[in-house]
């Protein structure tokens, strides 16, 4: 295997590097594909949809289609991520600690104690399951990540919506945002993350993100323009066709955001608990 | 300032994708609705294909401009005979397989029904958008759908073997798609188009370029790969043979056929038949690597012991017909390789339906199990012949027709390797299947005490799936000359011999 | 400028070997989430923000907490 | 050797982005370790993005957002030299790109760790002995 790898490896780079010669030099100003269909992106850009990010005009309207479909990919790696990993109830046998009983730790101290599974089932806000002795709690990092989640919050929703003038866009915002929740899973773990935003509502999220970007293309055919022609959307919006471009684009990647920000944290949870939504790492 | 096109193009490909999140949505509230709105969506396409296809044979190609843009700015959809042909296959084969499908999936997939279908309706998307699509970078993001769908759908198939049959395929697949993304960024870097129409037209003087030659090179590779011709195979018996008898059903028989189409797409629309036959020398080659793809499927299908890894392996050989015909470089074997499309599409369709009303069945598919199936099930095995001759090629069903075109294209372009190869497949075929006939009929009543119990006919939504495609094969075969007058001759390229 | 860009090539493909060589899967991660971060550094000097920025995010970010959480649920061993 | 040296300034980005996509593709064909494969496969995606990048790069060229004047809602597109601005086309194929790679990337490690849980092992030989076994 290594020797075919190293075969193939090899042939694929010499048949490549035969073509470089006749690329155009690294950052030619007039080479062919700045000279055929970009340009219009840079100049029209600002007159057509209202948006100084080219980048952004062109992913979410002159290319909106294919934003379109990247979301569905990303939504159907969240999907394919339930359906592979998600067992409901524990399928494996419990280990010979946790038959004993269950773990639940007192959070003032910190303190772990066991107790029998038929004994009790204690309901106390100062008390939390937990998996095993081993999992670490830090109160630092905890008040650290309370501290700092909602200011990367604050920034993942700055980025979606002033995607249409700065980098970043729903795609980055939706990451960003569901970084954060990651990062909440990390610091305390996973099951109080799922309390907060549980499957249900990640599930129905990530399929209305998408279905936003979906149905703002709808709407435009609906009104009799083509699909995610955001120019028609002026007959319903107080504002003029170009205008009402850069508004379409901005719905647009706010279902983006959404999508990916559900996405996200739906593989995170399926992976780091390998479909148990149990404690986590 | 535009006007609007043919919305059907769009329907298509949309209907399905909204329909997948609402399906699911539906999952947490109410898992009986998934069924019927995953077959509502696969209807709403088939109609709107059918629409189509009647709208290109009446009026020509279709445009379609999304958002609004002309085409070499914005992503363009250009569905001209060939696309809509099989735009129908693609959403036929999806509808009956989803009738068929009902219950295995309740049977293999209980807990996550509802997911399951959202995850089906997705490949279809991807499967339309690929063929619908004007633009090569869309369609490699639809390609990414669709193979995703389809790697987790193979994943969540036999427990033991479908997730590393899966991997496998997700590692080689990723090499497919990366290779025909990188095909597109030096056609990219030479032209600055991404769009079909417009690339052909500039790559007409860009004709001896070694970087367009390179790109040809790693566009046509990375289809193959994701096509499975013979040395870039070895992911696709297994993934194939592992996957959940409802999704296996209708990967096999379109995944393979709609990459065929995206092969012929590249080949005679983007490069163009004088790049392809009289600038790069590579057709021998080609063909000769299409035969031994032939030959090699044929040999390792009668070696299996398992039908539906038998299948696999003719799907490897069917491809050599394809992809041969194709490269015969003439009209003849362009014609056969096109109206294989069409009826290999339906015949592993036919086949594998019938593989999976066995596997409901009889559990384990070995060939030992056939012993005396006709007079168990019946109207299953009849179905199975109906198909199984077609693959063989006899003369009232449509494999015959396909297959004739490509003989007499092989032998109008003097590639006689090609030719014997086409004959002797048939000859391991009839072997292969009368085997199997055989042992039906004579096989005498051994063991007959299946996993489940007491074997008997499978359910009537799945026989009647079957009857419906094996009586289309020989449909198919008798209106073989109006499909090729009316469907494919108006599509083949002007110049070619 | 010039330099630069050089230098950041070159750790880019240092990163690259070292997470496939190193036999630590943990190890491999990290190296990992570094070759993103300089690939994305790389984009950024050539202009290209937003991809930078998505590749800072996911390549560097959620990426890396993938592969950990994937290798905390399964083996840091490996023998290549 | 003027001219040598010229070609190679002028082409070094493209070299290297082949020399990280073989190392990617060898990692991913060659190594026997299922997370290790996976790396590769990144390694090998993101050499294709460094390429397309490379290509969108304008040498003097600032990022690809329009300057608005001060004061102003608007520019004319004749105010806009070309020349000026970063091809923006390739940055959003490979945003798209990028994405697509990060859902592969998801539903592997989903697979990978089904796989774990069957085999207890991700080293490529040891689940193709297991599955010879039976």
């Amino acid at each position: 295997m290594k020797k075919l790898g190293l075969f193939v490896t090899i042939i694929c780079g010499a048949i490549l590097l035969y073509a470089t010669g006749e690329f155009p030099r690294w950052g030619e100003v007039r080479s062919p594909a700045s000279l055929h269909v970009s340009p219009h992106y840079i100049k029209y850009s600002v007159e057509e949809t209202d948006v100084p990010n080219i980048v952004t005009s062109v992913l979410a309207d002159y290319r909106g289609f294919d934003t379109m479909f990247e979301t569905t990919v990303i939504f159907c790696a969240g999907l394919a991520c339930f359906l592979l990993l998600r067992v409901f109830g524990r399928d494996d046998e419990l280990t010979p600690e946790e038959e004993k009983g269950i773990f639940y730790r007192h959070l003032p101290t910190g303190i772990v104690i066991q107790f029998k599974k038929e004994d009790v089932e204690i309901r106390h806000k100062d008390f939390e399951v937990v998996d095993s002795k081993l999992v670490p709690y830090d109160l630092i990092i905890k008040t650290a990540c309370r501290v700092l989640i909602p200011f990367i919050q604050l920034f993942a929703l700055y980025v979606v919506a002033h995607g249409d003038f700065s980098p970043g866009g729903g795609f980055q915002g939706g990451v960003i945002f569901g970084a954060s929740i990651i990062l909440l899973a990390i610091a305390f773990n996973l099951r109080s993350a799922i309390e907060k935003i549980n499957e249900k509502l990640l599930g129905i999220l990530s399929a209305l993100g998408v279905f936003i970007y979906a149905g703002i293309g709808w709407l435009c055919l609906l009104l009799g323009g083509n699909f995610l022609d955001y120019g028609r959307l002026a007959s319903i919006l107080p504002v003029d066709p170009i205008r009402a471009r850069a508004l379409g684009m901005l719905g647009v990647e706010i279902g983006v955001g959404i999508a990916v920000m559900a996405v996200m944290i739906i593989i995170y949870i399926n992976i780091a608990s390998a479909g148990r939504h149990d404690e986590g790492l | 300032m535009m006007t609007t096109d043919n919305v059907f193009a769009v329907l298509l490909v949309v209907t399905p994708l909204v329909c997948a999140f609402f399906v699911m949505g539906l999952h947490w509230v109410d898992r009986r609705w998934c069924y019927p709105l995953a077959v509502i969506a696969n209807g709403i396409s088939f109609i709107s294909a059918v629409e189509i296809l009647i709208s290109v044979v009446k009026h020509g190609t279709i445009h379609y401009r999304l958002g609004g843009w002309r085409p070499p700015i914005g992503i363009e959809y250009r569905i001209d005979l060939l696309n809509a042909v099989v735009l129908v296959i693609v959403s036929t084969v999806a509808l009956v397989n989803l009738f068929a499908s009902y219950n295995d999936i309740s049977r293999e997939l209980p807990e996550k029904k509802g997911t399951f279908y959202s995850l089906y309706l997705l490949f279809l998307t991807g499967l339309l958008g690929v063929v619908v699509t004007g633009d090569l970078f869309n369609l490699y993001v639809l390609l990414e759908i669709t193979s995703l769908s389809a790697y987790s759908q193979i994943a969540l198939g036999d427990v033991r073997r479908g997730p590393f049959a899966s991997l496998n395929y997700i590692f080689i697949g990723v090499i497919g798609a990366s290779f025909y993304l990188l095909g597109v960024g030096y056609i990219y870097i030479m032209t600055g188009s991404l769009n079909m129409a417009d690339v052909a037209h500039l790559l007409t003087r860009l004709h001896y370029s070694q970087a367009i030659f390179v790109a040809f090179i790693f566009c046509m590779v990375g289809v193959w790969i994701k096509m499975a011709l013979f040395p870039l195979h070895i992911w696709l018996p297994n993934a194939y043979t592992y996957a959940p008898t409802a999704s296996g059903r209708v990967i096999a028989p379109l995944m393979t056929k709609v990459m065929v189409y995206v092969m012929i797409r590249l080949m005679f629309t983007v490069f163009g038949i004088t790049y392809l036959f009289k600038v790069v020398h590579i057709s021998q080659f080609v063909v000769w690597l299409a035969s031994v793809a032939i030959i090699y499927g044929g040999l390792m299908a009668l070696s299996q012991n398992n039908l539906k890894k038998m299948l696999t392996y003719i799907i490897v050989s069917e491809i050599g017909y394809m992809v041969g015909g194709a490269w015969l470089g003439n009209k003849l074997g362009l014609t056969g390789a096109i109206l294989h499309i069409i009826n290999d599409a339906f015949m592993t369709f036919a086949l594998f339906l019938a593989a999976g009303n066995f596997a409901y069945r009889l559990g384990e598919l070995t060939l030992d199990n056939f012993n005396d199936i006709f007079s168990k099930m019946p109207w299953t095995m009849a179905g199975f012949v109906v198909a199984g001759l077609s693959i063989i090629g006899v003369p009232p069903t449509c494999g015959f027709f396909s297959k004739w075109y490509l003989l007499l294209g092989a032998f109008a372009a003097r590639q006689y390797f090609f030719f014997v190869a086409l004959i002797l497949s048939s000859l391991v075929n009839a072997i292969l299947f009368f085997r199997i006939f055989e042992k039906g009929l004579f096989g005498g009543g051994g063991h007959h005490v299946s996993v489940r119990g007491e074997i008997q006919e499978a359910p009537v939504n799945m026989i009647i799936c079957l009857g419906l495609i094996s009586v289309g094969l020989v449909v198919l075969g008798l209106y073989a000359g109006d499909i090729v007058n009316t469907f494919i001759i108006p599509f083949i390229p002007q110049g070619l011999g | 400028m010039h330099y630069l860009d050089v230098v950041i090539l070159t750790m880019v493909i240092f990163c690259a070997i070292a997470a496939l060589s190193i036999k630590d899967l943990l190890g491999t991660a990290i190296l990992f989430g570094a070759y993103s971060f300089m690939m994305c550094l790389l984009w950024a000097i050539m202009g290209a923000v937003d991809v930078a920025f998505t590749e800072a995010s996911v390549g560097a970010g959620v990426s890396t907490v993938f592969f950990v959480g994937a290798i905390f649920r399964t083996t840091r061993r490996t023998r290549d | 050797m003027q001219h040598i040296f010229q070609e190679i300034m002028g082409k070094y980005n493209y070299w290297l982005y082949i020399v990280l996509m073989m190392i990617g593709l060898y990692g991913m064909i060659a190594k026997n370790n299922l997370i290790k494969k996976l790396v590769g496969m990144n390694i090998f995606q993101t050499a294709i993005i460094l390429f397309y990048i490379s290509i969108g790069y304008k040498k003097g060229g600032t990022l690809p957002i329009i300057e608005i004047p001060h004061g102003h809602h608007s520019i004319s597109p004749a105010a806009i030299d070309i020349d000026k601005y970063i091809n923006p086309l390739p940055h959003v194929l490979m945003l798209t790109a990028i994405v697509v790679s990060v859902a592969t990337f998801g539903v592997a490690v989903a697979v990978a760790l089904k796989i774990y849980k069957e085999y207890n092992t991700l080293e490529e030989d040891e689940i193709r002995m297991r599955l010879r076994e039976r």
